[in-house]
């Protein structure tokens, strides 16, 4: 009897790029997506404001400088808004990198190196970013010289 | 070479076949072989409903369906069959709606029905709502639905795996010291589409429900794939076929390209009319007017274009006038027809009556069976453990022209009876050893095609076997025009040992498929015009006009077609008759 | 609404149309037969076809009467059946559904076999994975409690809550023109959704949480992007988005 | 083991609704980069005001400056394009108007970024 030359195609098997690997992670996909509309629709509020007061408002971006921004965080509302805004765009934006990584990484260990990349790009500068906003002192004194601004108490 | 052991193999996935998977599948080992995948199959296609006397709209029982059956058969029907399938018909329907099917609904929530042709109630008093129905797309939903139900029950499916032979051998079987030899089935030889390669099936039950053979006409409303091959096979390993030459022509398909407009829109309140805008159906059948049964209608049609009165440019059609209804009917009961309308022709059913010319539709006749589905290797003799249901099978039920509706019925109440009576038998019968060299003769038919290098192209050939049947064997035929069909068939034969197919590779290699239908094409055509010469009477849809006149003396009985070389006078078909069964009705004038 | 038509009408002179002209078109047609080369190319063809005259007439004009080794699905020829889709000047059609006077016959054709599936040879694509996906939906009814002697009722409101989605003919036009599915094949893909979203929302049937826990995984509708490339290559008109939308909202609110 | 085993073919004739999934994501993607740059150097307020100073001076060039138009530029469509979707989810007849909204969301922003770029450029290049 003649031997088959080519794989049959059709064995009742399936590709295996195609067979899904099991095990859902209970409803995590349902809350990155809701995630994602609802935090969309917040950062649309939050980032038109902050692109407002820091490109339109008074001198635009020519206005922008340290005293600009040590001016802004003098006051804790900007605190927690900028606070609010770095980690609601963050998570957005890591979540959106994840699932076009899941889109388009075929292999498993490409998939899970750029993942890994990327989570620790977010930690990093999530941590960072939380740890300037609320340590950050807009009237350093810096090699024995004060920063002096109107906000700043009088030495 | 593969071999497989399965207790029942079903030959098609279309209604018939996966009805009759979902029974043997749930009793039986069962393997399912189709050319096609499963969803594919023509019964999708059909589109009207699915008669069974629910009642549920208007007084009906199953005893008047089966009087509408038998007359609309012109009394050619088997009687006992039709019982059957009448009495059965609810059911069928009722489980097709448990197995999810969505029908229409009534107001209060039950399957609503709709008239059909030929279907009345009270013997032939007015019509009657018969029709169960999803839309006008209702072979879609039981397609649908059947497939759906083989997946619940986990229904092996081997996928575009194309039968070519039946495995049968001959058994010295003594009952009551008396020994005779009787065939038996071994199982089946099937063609891998995808790899080229063949593979032995062997099983304890066969069961074809292979479909049509509409392809043998240029214009049909039969999808490409429905080229004879269960009938081939049959008739190629002597089993004789049953009533071949009675093929439905459907009134309405879509002019010059036979894509069909259900009868459904005709039972919706559509009707037919000439170039002059006459309704001219009123002129011949004046009880049931356009919703006379199917023959009636077709050869009507056609008369109204013989005698001049066909509109378009080449009065070669009439026209199928849906303006009278309202636009949102039309949208709830009829969205996919209209939409061929538009999509194919053009035209807008809204405002536009839609050009119409019969279409060759339905074979009447096939592998003859018994009402347990069993076939019949002569008038009487069961081949034991061989089944055949559907269209590819004659119990009949349609006798001599199939009612609407009634082929979606046929293929739910004979595919359940032929699955469970295949799996049952399995059940208790052992295994046939299967031949030596099994797939030695489809081998050859294989390399030949293959091999032959005499440059006649299958395209060719068949087209010109569609042109000679559509101009010989159609709605109106005469012993002239159909020996001379048989002398162009014989011609064509000729030719199909010089063919050349031109893909020369395994992997699907749908050039070599295509000639290997042509062969089984070609041998349905011979036994149909064959017995269309056989029958010296007009009958049902076959109307002669040399003998205008049903022949209840010489021709009230099934024709029998076997493949014998001697028969030279046609093409090596030789013709029986076989007795029609009777319970309650005599044949009577057939008018409406 | 049963108004008795007149027997007799004036039909206006133009009814049903005219003669059919006959036009020229190129037709190109990506080939690819792994026994021969691992490569694919384009073959060209000029055909003169008819008005009335679809793709897939003009595949069979080359089948028949040129190079019979081109090799396509096709049967019912009309739309219903579903083999014959194909990605036709760049959008995934039913070759049986479009007329080639209604393409751009000026210029070339094109033909490809549908994207995301892995192609066997020519026009023909391994179907496999696609079934794959509709069966893991589980597509049957399921219905708790006996089942009951007649019909069960329903409603023609209940039918009409998911009467779109029962017009699915498994061509797989819809998954394979999935931007998600073209790179990530173990997406459920649109097909399998509107198959499930059938029976989610079928009144008799009693296994919807089933399937929305199944759909509710990584690889399930989460994973739609609506794009609206599946709707608009349903050649049955399903307003497939729609479909995946409203099985989202039913995840959704059973969860929230 | 590969998806498909021939060339990809022509690229998919999608419409609108293709077309603006690729636009949200690349300007989604550019964003994120931005997002990460922008953290890092406005954390440069921490090391010292002379240091954050020199940064942004370096980036107040009408090179920067378009930048920052092309920056703005992506957020509006990413945020306008980012209702639309919620919309398509969330609105009953959201996707029957896919097509409208997306004109609705390109005209808005085109009107934005009209009025941002008069204001912005008149600052980037008027000094």
């Amino acid at each position: 009897m003649a031997t088959p030359t080519i794989d049959s195609p059709r064995s009742g098997r399936v590709t295996p790029g195609y067979s899904r690997t099991p095990g859902s992670r209970g409803n995590f996909e349902m809350v990155a997506w809701l995630f994602m509309r609802l935090s969309g629709a917040i950062l649309l509020v939050m980032i038109t404001v902050h692109l407002y007061v820091n490109l339109v408002a008074g001198d635009g971006i020519t206005g922008v400088d340290f005293g600009f921004v040590a001016g802004k965080w003098a006051n804790p509302i900007w605190q927690v808004w900028d606070l609010v805004l770095l980690w609601l765009s963050m998570l957005h934006g890591t979540n959106g990198v994840r699932v076009i990584i899941n889109d388009y990484a075929d292999k498993n260990s490409t998939r899970m190196w750029l993942k890994g990349v990327l989570y620790t790009a977010t930690v990093v500068i999530v941590v960072l970013g939380t740890l300037v906003i609320f340590t950050f002192d807009p009237c350093p004194v810096i090699d024995g010289v004060a920063h002096v601004a109107d906000y700043c108490p009088a030495p | 070479m593969q071999v497989h052991k399965y207790d029942v193999v079903i030959v098609g996935a279309g209604g018939a076949g996966m009805r009759a998977a979902i029974e043997s599948g749930q009793r039986a080992h069962t393997a399912v072989l189709t050319k096609l995948y499963p969803t594919r199959s023509h019964t999708g296609a059909a589109q009207g409903g699915m008669c069974a006397a629910l009642a549920n709209v208007e007084e009906d029982n199953w005893e008047w369906h089966t009087f509408d059956t038998v007359k609309g058969g012109d009394y050619l029907v088997d009687q006992d069959a039709a019982e059957v399938m009448a009495k059965e018909a609810i059911e069928a329907v009722l489980d097709l709606e448990r197995m999810g099917l969505p029908f229409n609904r009534t107001p209060e929530g039950r399957i609503d029905q709709r008239r059909f042709g030929g279907h009345t109630r009270d013997h032939g008093k007015a019509p009657v709502r018969r029709s169960c129905y999803a839309a006008d797309r209702t072979g879609h939903m039981i397609l649908q639905t059947l497939y759906q139900n083989c997946v619940k029950h986990n229904v092996e499916f081997y996928n575009e795996y194309y039968v070519l032979d039946l495995l049968m051998v001959d058994q010295e079987v003594t009952v009551d010291g008396v020994t005779r030899i009787e065939k038996r089935v071994a199982g089946v030889v099937s063609y891998d589409l995808a790899s080229g390669e063949l593979h032995i099936f062997q099983a304890k039950s066969v069961v074809f429900a292979s479909g049509g053979v509409g392809k043998v006409y240029k214009t049909t409303s039969n999808a490409h794939t429905l080229t004879g091959d269960g009938m081939g096979i049959a008739f190629r390993r002597g089993i004789p076929l049953e009533d071949m030459e009675f093929f439905q022509f459907h009134p309405t398909g879509l002019a010059g390209l036979g894509i069909l407009l259900s009868e459904a829109a005709r039972g919706e309140g559509a009707i037919l009319r000439n170039s002059e805008g006459e309704r001219f159906m009123e002129r011949y059948a004046p009880t049931i007017k356009d919703l006379a049964p199917r023959d009636i209608v077709a050869r009507s049609m056609a008369n109204e274009v013989r005698e001049g009165r066909g509109a378009g440019p080449n009065k070669d059609y009439v026209l199928l006038d849906l303006t009278h209804l309202e636009p949102a009917h039309i949208d709830a009961k009829l969205p996919d027809i209209t939409e061929f309308a538009r999509t194919y022709l053009g035209v807008e059913p809204y405002t536009e009556p839609v050009p119409v010319f019969p279409t060759a539709h339905y074979a009447m006749g096939g592998i003859p069976t018994n009402i347990k589905a069993e076939v019949l290797a002569d008038n009487d003799t069961v081949v034991p453990g061989l089944y055949a249901a559907g269209e590819v099978a004659c119990v009949s039920v349609h006798g001599s022209n199939r009612l609407g509706t009634n082929s979606l019925l046929d293929i739910n109440v004979f595919g359940k009876r032929a699955g469970i009576a295949a799996a049952q038998y399995a059940l208790t019968a052992d295994f046939v050893e299967i031949p030596e060299n099994p797939a030695a003769e489809t081998e050859l038919l294989l390399n030949r095609a293959r091999s032959s290098e005499g440059g006649e192209r299958v395209a060719q050939i068949r087209k010109e076997l569609q042109d000679v049947m559509d101009a010989n064997v159609q709605v109106f035929r005469t012993e002239q025009t159909l020996l001379e069909a048989l002398r162009v068939i014989d011609t064509l034969e000729e030719r199909y040992t010089r063919i050349t197919v031109q893909d020369k590779g395994k992997r699907f290699n749908l050039d070599l498929l295509e000639a290997v239908e042509l062969g089984f094409l070609l041998d349905m055509a011979k036994v149909m015009t064959a017995a269309a010469l056989h029958r010296k009477e007009s009958r049902g849809g076959h109307f002669r006009e040399d003998y205008p006149e049903r022949d209840d003396e010489n021709f009230m009985t099934h024709s029998m077609a076997y493949k014998d070389p001697s028969a030279t006078e046609t093409s090596g078909v030789r013709l029986e008759t076989k007795p029609v069964i009777f319970t309650r009705y005599q044949p009577m004038e057939r008018k409406y | 609404m049963e108004k008795e038509p007149a027997s007799k009408v004036e039909l206006a002179p133009d009814v049903a149309g005219g003669e059919v002209p006959t036009f020229d078109v190129t037709l190109k047609v990506r080939r690819y037969n792994p026994e021969v080369s691992d490569e694919a190319h384009w073959d060209e063809w000029k055909l003169t076809m008819y008005g009335t005259d679809r793709v897939l007439d003009a595949l069979h004009k080359v089948k028949w009467e040129h190079d019979g080794s081109v090799s396509f699905r096709r049967s019912c020829a009309h739309g219903v059946c579903g083999s014959d889709a194909m990605r036709i000047n760049g959008r995934n059609r039913l070759a049986c559904k479009t007329l080639l006077k209604d393409l751009d016959t000026s210029k070339p054709i094109l033909v490809e076999p549908i994207k995301g599936l892995p192609v066997e040879k020519d026009l023909i694509v391994d179907m496999e994975p696609f079934f794959q996906s509709y069966r893991e939906i589980m597509p049957f009814l399921i219905s708790k409690g006996h089942e009951p002697a007649k019909e069960r009722l329903q409603s023609s409101e209940e039918r009409d809550r998911y009467d779109d989605t029962t017009k699915c003919i498994l061509c797989a036009a819809c998954t394979s023109s999935c931007p998600v599915f073209w790179t990530d094949g173990q997406y459920f893909g649109p097909a399998a959704i509107v198959n499930a979203h059938r029976f989610i929302f079928d009144s008799r049937d009693d296994a919807g949480d089933m399937r929305l826990e199944i759909l509710n995984d990584k690889e399930g509708v989460w994973r739609c992007r609506t794009t609206f490339n599946c709707s608009e290559a349903c050649p049955r008109g399903i307003q497939v988005t729609k479909a995946i939308s409203e099985v989202k909202q039913a995840i959704l609110t059973r969860k929230v | 083991m590969p998806k498909t085993l021939t060339p990809a073919g022509t690229l998919y004739r999608g419409r609108e609704g293709q077309w603006s999934w690729v636009a949200h994501r690349i300007t989604g993607v550019v964003i994120f980069f931005f997002l990460l740059v922008h953290v890092l150097d406005t954390s440069l307020v921490r090391v010292s005001p002379e240091a954050y100073d020199a940064v942004i001076a370096s980036y107040k060039n009408p090179l920067m400056g378009l930048g920052e138009l092309g920056l703005v530029a992506a957020i509006m469509f990413h945020a306008f394009n980012g209702i639309r979707l919620i919309l398509v989810d969330f609105w009953k007849d959201g996707p029957k108007y896919h097509r409208q909204m997306l004109w609705g969301v390109v005209g808005l922003w085109a009107v934005v970024m009209i009025a941002f770029s008069i204001r912005h450029l008149s600052h980037v290049f008027g000094g």
